[in-house]
């Protein structure tokens, strides 16, 4: 929250963007557990309340599965909600709904029925809240087609993508990282595209793909890297659904080797999805197997020793990049 | 409430005639899809609402035109109550272009923007909470519209029901619940489905006004329904029915009906709301022999040209698979 | 059941002292807590039980060593009246091997095989549907056993409260349901969360016998569950109390307590559970002022020790970090 | 149905598997929506509740989330309950339950609590059940630690992996492909390992990898192929999780050509995840990028045209194949 005059963190970027929407449209409003009175439990609808009323900052019930479907509902009947779901481990209950509903009702409609639902929520590890509080989900929520599965990792897109998102017609998934609502950066209020990747940074010897706070680490692991004359590029995959497979084959058709970062789990993850189409597309472009980084294959610990060690590190990406440059160099 | 108590009889302008045409028209809309199944026209899981009729016609009657349904897999009655053509529910079930979800729903997922019939919905409860958006949709926009949700007794053991009861009641939004209770869920009878079986004293526990009608007797059903809805487009809140009913056939195609006895089948097909309607429109000097017979006439016309529309229909085609997946951007 | 009316004093044999050491000890820990949490030994989520003790005591008081406990992430309370040592709950918090779940559960994840306690569940109501299978275990094995399960009022808006109350009232399983209805899902008020605010009576729509009790009182919260658990030993199925407390501190330590009044809560200061237990225990002169001081350093004492410990364990090691994803071969 | 005295089908095979379980262990109970009196929703449990009655033969109300999790707290109490989900599509009701919970517990408590529950649910599509009762989720399942994910595809399987899930003292599901039931196959009544691919056909020039209904498939296809001198090894991969990791690699050691066919959505499936180990372990035994062939990504539709075009049949296999084998032959 040191943030100068021209910056602003992550928090208040999210803040910033559901604000222009309430004010820019009527049928806008934010929806789940203590977005209202307790100024939302990672405060970034803290101050809305007053704006805007009880109405449109609508304090629910616990009840994931039941809050989400009203949000589906509301979209149905002409509103554009935005449902937060406190943290990405409580969206399971709503799973249903997700899945059964918002994802499927266009299609098994024929095409009558639009659920232009944006539904936020944090996501990922690194605060020590154990095994219910800190997976990081959103890699597999982008299996389900009907879904756009957005991860905004700069603050320039955690304002600039959920205005774009509410102007979809189609249901969007936003996953906002926890830790990274402290991070600063400058303030930008334009719209962001929700398609596509962004290189964040150019290399040549080896591509990162990464996604949310794992392209913090990346470009710190880059820096590092630099110094030992190893020139990394790093890709900001920012939406995992639909997958920017052009930046992909960009990526392998240049630099020929690919690490990908992820803070998910390893099996069947997003890291699964992008190395399977980088077979598919780019087989004879690379020069080393696809290699992934991602988080151990376990319920995420308490334990500061233990989490930091489940997750993607600076140290590990380096070591990771090392071990690929050398051994194909 | 009581429906009994609080209402007379149909309210002005309310053709009853028109009532017993509609349990009819879906009757034999629903007799004739059993005969297109075993001919292999009509496939998947098939729930037929015969013997419920008087619930979906009730219900439908007092909506109006700008109101939505949110129904269940069981829910031929209520898109053919709505309007939506004989013609186009059937094609639906053959898989053709012509059906009102383009083949890719079929019996389970009718869907219809201009009635608003948000479907036919196959997860049991699953409809409710979004009921509860379209609602409050209405609510918040201002709107003097009514949603009606629909669902069987046994949805009210799953916690959809739950979260959606209470954030209706919570919220005060116009929703009418209206439960089916045909005494099964599939083979489970409520006794084992529900701790509480006097289901409109559940709606009590959200401090949700409630009622439980004779779900065999369309005029009751209307009653309290028109009572429900008149009070909920003045802001009143929501509303929780419960209607007594049967399903006099299994609970789809795959069913062997280990779990009644024939005698109870028996018993509940003498209450048949059909026949026991046209009795009372008869004695009501309503309705004449020659009438009825006219109606059955019409109603099998209606449903032979909707069998042929479904027949002449164009199977949706393949290249159209991947469409609708996600919208399409506007011209 | 009201549990003033139905019962008398405490049972024979209860030792109403060990209640007052067991709320001392479990408010001195937690107040410990805080202070290393500032100094950053503790991390994560951190829910304090301050204001509240009355309630885990008087019930855990009430349970046998067989009994089963499933708890939420406000479970300091259980764990160390339940009799896990509250230096293997500190280590559990400094991510020790010694630890009640070796470093990998912190707060709001205490297990402990040996008493039973089954969480520590961070999912809202997530552990319900978990309990009545415990105790339905124990039907279907014709053990005398009973399970316990706590909840915020909060969690009564969940699906899985409204599940789990139906099973088990549907099974007559040995299931005890203790409410800590303490006004406030972190800041939501309970008349925002439920429509039906009279919380013992929720359980009459699923037919369960229920009561509502003053949960600052330990004397009333163990009357009640004592009551409770005869009659479910003696087959008379689930039951329900809901305890009226508050909680004096933040929600976690991440709240700003912007939706509660600083009056109200000095209201409810007033009747900490605490002192007003102890004046009880006074004036029936059970405990003098130089007992409480010796309780009191013997409490300091102990929770020095606790830190101690904890600060002497070993971090559970790295190496470890996959082990117990599956069970480990029998040797 | 139309077994042979030295035959059954897929159903009475799992039918009897459960009745052997409940003959043998007084622990074992099944517990389901409509297991009992209905028969089953797919007639598997059909006549158990006369033989062991309603205990043991557990009518559940319509709760996935709260009857797995009281499975999951039975098994903690030491029962071994089976728990039937009628499909995998309602299990998303009780996704929770299955992740937060059951595949969570043993870590969380550092190892004190065991959940030895098995899951069994039916999956797939092919019978014209549309998008609520026909999706493929058994791959999705795969990305979460602490489960093990069965996909018995024979039917010496589908009564042997049971009694191996009943002895596991962690939680398992068995997904059960719809159209599978009524398939025959020897009465046989052992145990099956519930770890490991198996080779159901010899061949040279490609493998198939694949599971569950797919299985009939590919051998199918690879029947067809044989007349065109082309050589199709099938693998039936049986565990989803854990993967064989040796088997795929043997694979492609060995054809060199590696076809994936899953009846799951490509995007994050299992599919990716094989593609992703061979990428990993056997990138210089490839000869041609691994292939996938899945079903579309769309939810699942009612009209038997739409949806035989959505899934994987021996039609488009045979044409993968060959595409595979002469482009890079
Ligand atoms: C969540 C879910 N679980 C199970 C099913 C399978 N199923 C379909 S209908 C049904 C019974 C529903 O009973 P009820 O709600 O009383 O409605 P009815 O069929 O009697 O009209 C079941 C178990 C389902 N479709 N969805
Ligand atoms: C399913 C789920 N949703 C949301 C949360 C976040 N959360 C943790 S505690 C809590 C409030 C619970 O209130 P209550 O049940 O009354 O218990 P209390 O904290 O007051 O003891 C919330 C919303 C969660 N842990 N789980
Ligand atoms: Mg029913
Ligand atoms: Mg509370």
């Amino acid at each position: 929250m040191s943030a100068t005059p021209s910056e602003w963190t992550y928090r208040e970027a999210v803040r910033e963007a559901i604000r222009a929407a309430l004010r820019g449209d009527p049928r806008v409003f934010l929806m789940g557990e203590d977005v209202g009175r307790y100024g939302g439990c990672f405060a970034v609808s803290r101050g809305l309340l007053e704006e805007f009323g009880p109405e449109r900052i609508r304090d629910t019930p616990l009840c994931e599965s039941g809050f989400v479907g009203a949000g589906i509902g509301a979209a149905l009947g002409g509103m554009r909600p935005i449902v937060e779901i406190m943290t990405v481990n409580f969206s399971l209950l709503a799973l249903d709904q997700i899945l059964n509903n918002a994802a499927t009702l266009l299609h098994m409609s024929g095409g009558q029925f639009h659920v232009p639902l944006v539904v936020r929520m944090a996501t990922g590890g690194g605060k020590q809240l154990a095994a219910q509080h800190s997976h990081s989900l959103e890699g597999w929520y982008a299996h389900i087609p009907g879904l756009k599965v957005l991860t905004p990792a700069t603050v320039a897109d955690a304002y600039g993508m959920l205005e774009t998102a509410l102007a979809d017609p189609d249901p969007v998934l936003i996953f906002e990282n926890q830790t990274l609502y402290n991070r600063v950066g400058p303030r930008e209020c334009a719209p962001q595209p929700i398609f596509g990747a962004k290189i964040q940074r150019q290399g040549t010897d080896l591509s990162i793909l990464t996604y949310g706070a794992s392209l913090w680490k990346a470009l710190a692991a880059a820096e590092v890297l630099a110094e030992e004359r190893i020139s990394v590029e790093v890709v900001d995959l920012r939406v995992l659904r639909p997958l920017d497979e052009e930046a992909l084959t960009a990526a392998a058709a240049k630099t020929h080797r690919i690490l990908i970062v992820d803070e998910g789990w390893r099996s069947g993850g997003i890291s699964a999805e992008i190395s399977a189409r980088l077979m598919d597309r780019a087989f004879f472009d690379l020069d080393s197997p696809v290699a992934r980084l991602c988080a151990a294959e376990v319920p995420l610990p308490y334990a500061k020793q233990l989490e930091e060690a489940a997750l993607p590190g600076v140290d590990t990406i380096v070591a990771a990049v090392k071990g690929m440059v050398h051994h194909h160099g | 409430m009581n429906a009994g108590k609080n209402a007379g009889g149909p309210a002005a302008g309310v053709n009853r005639l028109d009532w017993l045409r509609e349990m009819l028209r879906i009757r034999r809309f629903e007799e004739k899809c059993v005969e297109l199944y075993s001919g292999g026209s009509i496939r998947g899981f098939l729930h037929l609402y015969i013997g419920e009729e008087a619930v979906a016609v009730g219900t439908v009657a007092c909506l109006g035109p700008e109101d939505a349904i949110v129904g269940t897999y069981r829910e031929h009655g209520y898109a053919l109550a709505r309007g939506v053509p004989s013609g186009v529910v059937m094609a639906e079930m053959f898989g053709k272009r012509e059906g009102c979800a383009r083949g890719r729903g079929g019996s389970m997922h009718l869907f219809d923007a201009r009635t608003r019939l948000y479907g036919g919905n196959a997860i049991v409860a699953g409809g409710l909470p979004m009921a509860v958006g379209l609602a409050l949709a209405d609510q918040m926009q201002n709107r003097a519209r009514v949603t009606c949700c629909v669902f069987g007794e046994g949805a009210m053991a799953e916690g959809d029901f739950h979260e959606a009861m209470n954030l209706a009641a919570l919220w005060k939004v116009p929703l009418l619940f209206v439960c089916e209770n045909n005494l099964y869920a599939m083979g489970t009878p409520v006794a084992l489905e529900l701790a509480g079986t006097d289901l409109a004293k559940q709606a009590g526990a959200y401090q949700m006004p409630a009622a439980s009608v004779d779900g065999m007797d369309v005029d009751a059903v209307a009653v309290a329904v028109r009572a429900a809805v008149e009070a909920m487009r003045s802001g009143a809140g929501p509303f929780f029915i419960e209607c007594r009913t049967y399903r006099f056939r299994a609970h789809s195609m795959f069913d062997a009906e280990l779990y009644r006895e024939k005698a109870e089948v028996a018993l509940w097909k003498k209450r048949d709301p059909i026949p026991a309607f046209r009795e009372r429109l008869q004695s009501e000097g309503l309705l004449t022999e020659s009438s009825w017979g006219e109606m059955e006439a019409q109603v099998a016309e209606e449903i032979r040209e909707a069998v042929k529309f479904a027949e002449a229909g164009t199977p949706e085609p393949v290249s159209e698979l991947t469409r609708f997946v996600y919208s399409e951007p506007c011209p």
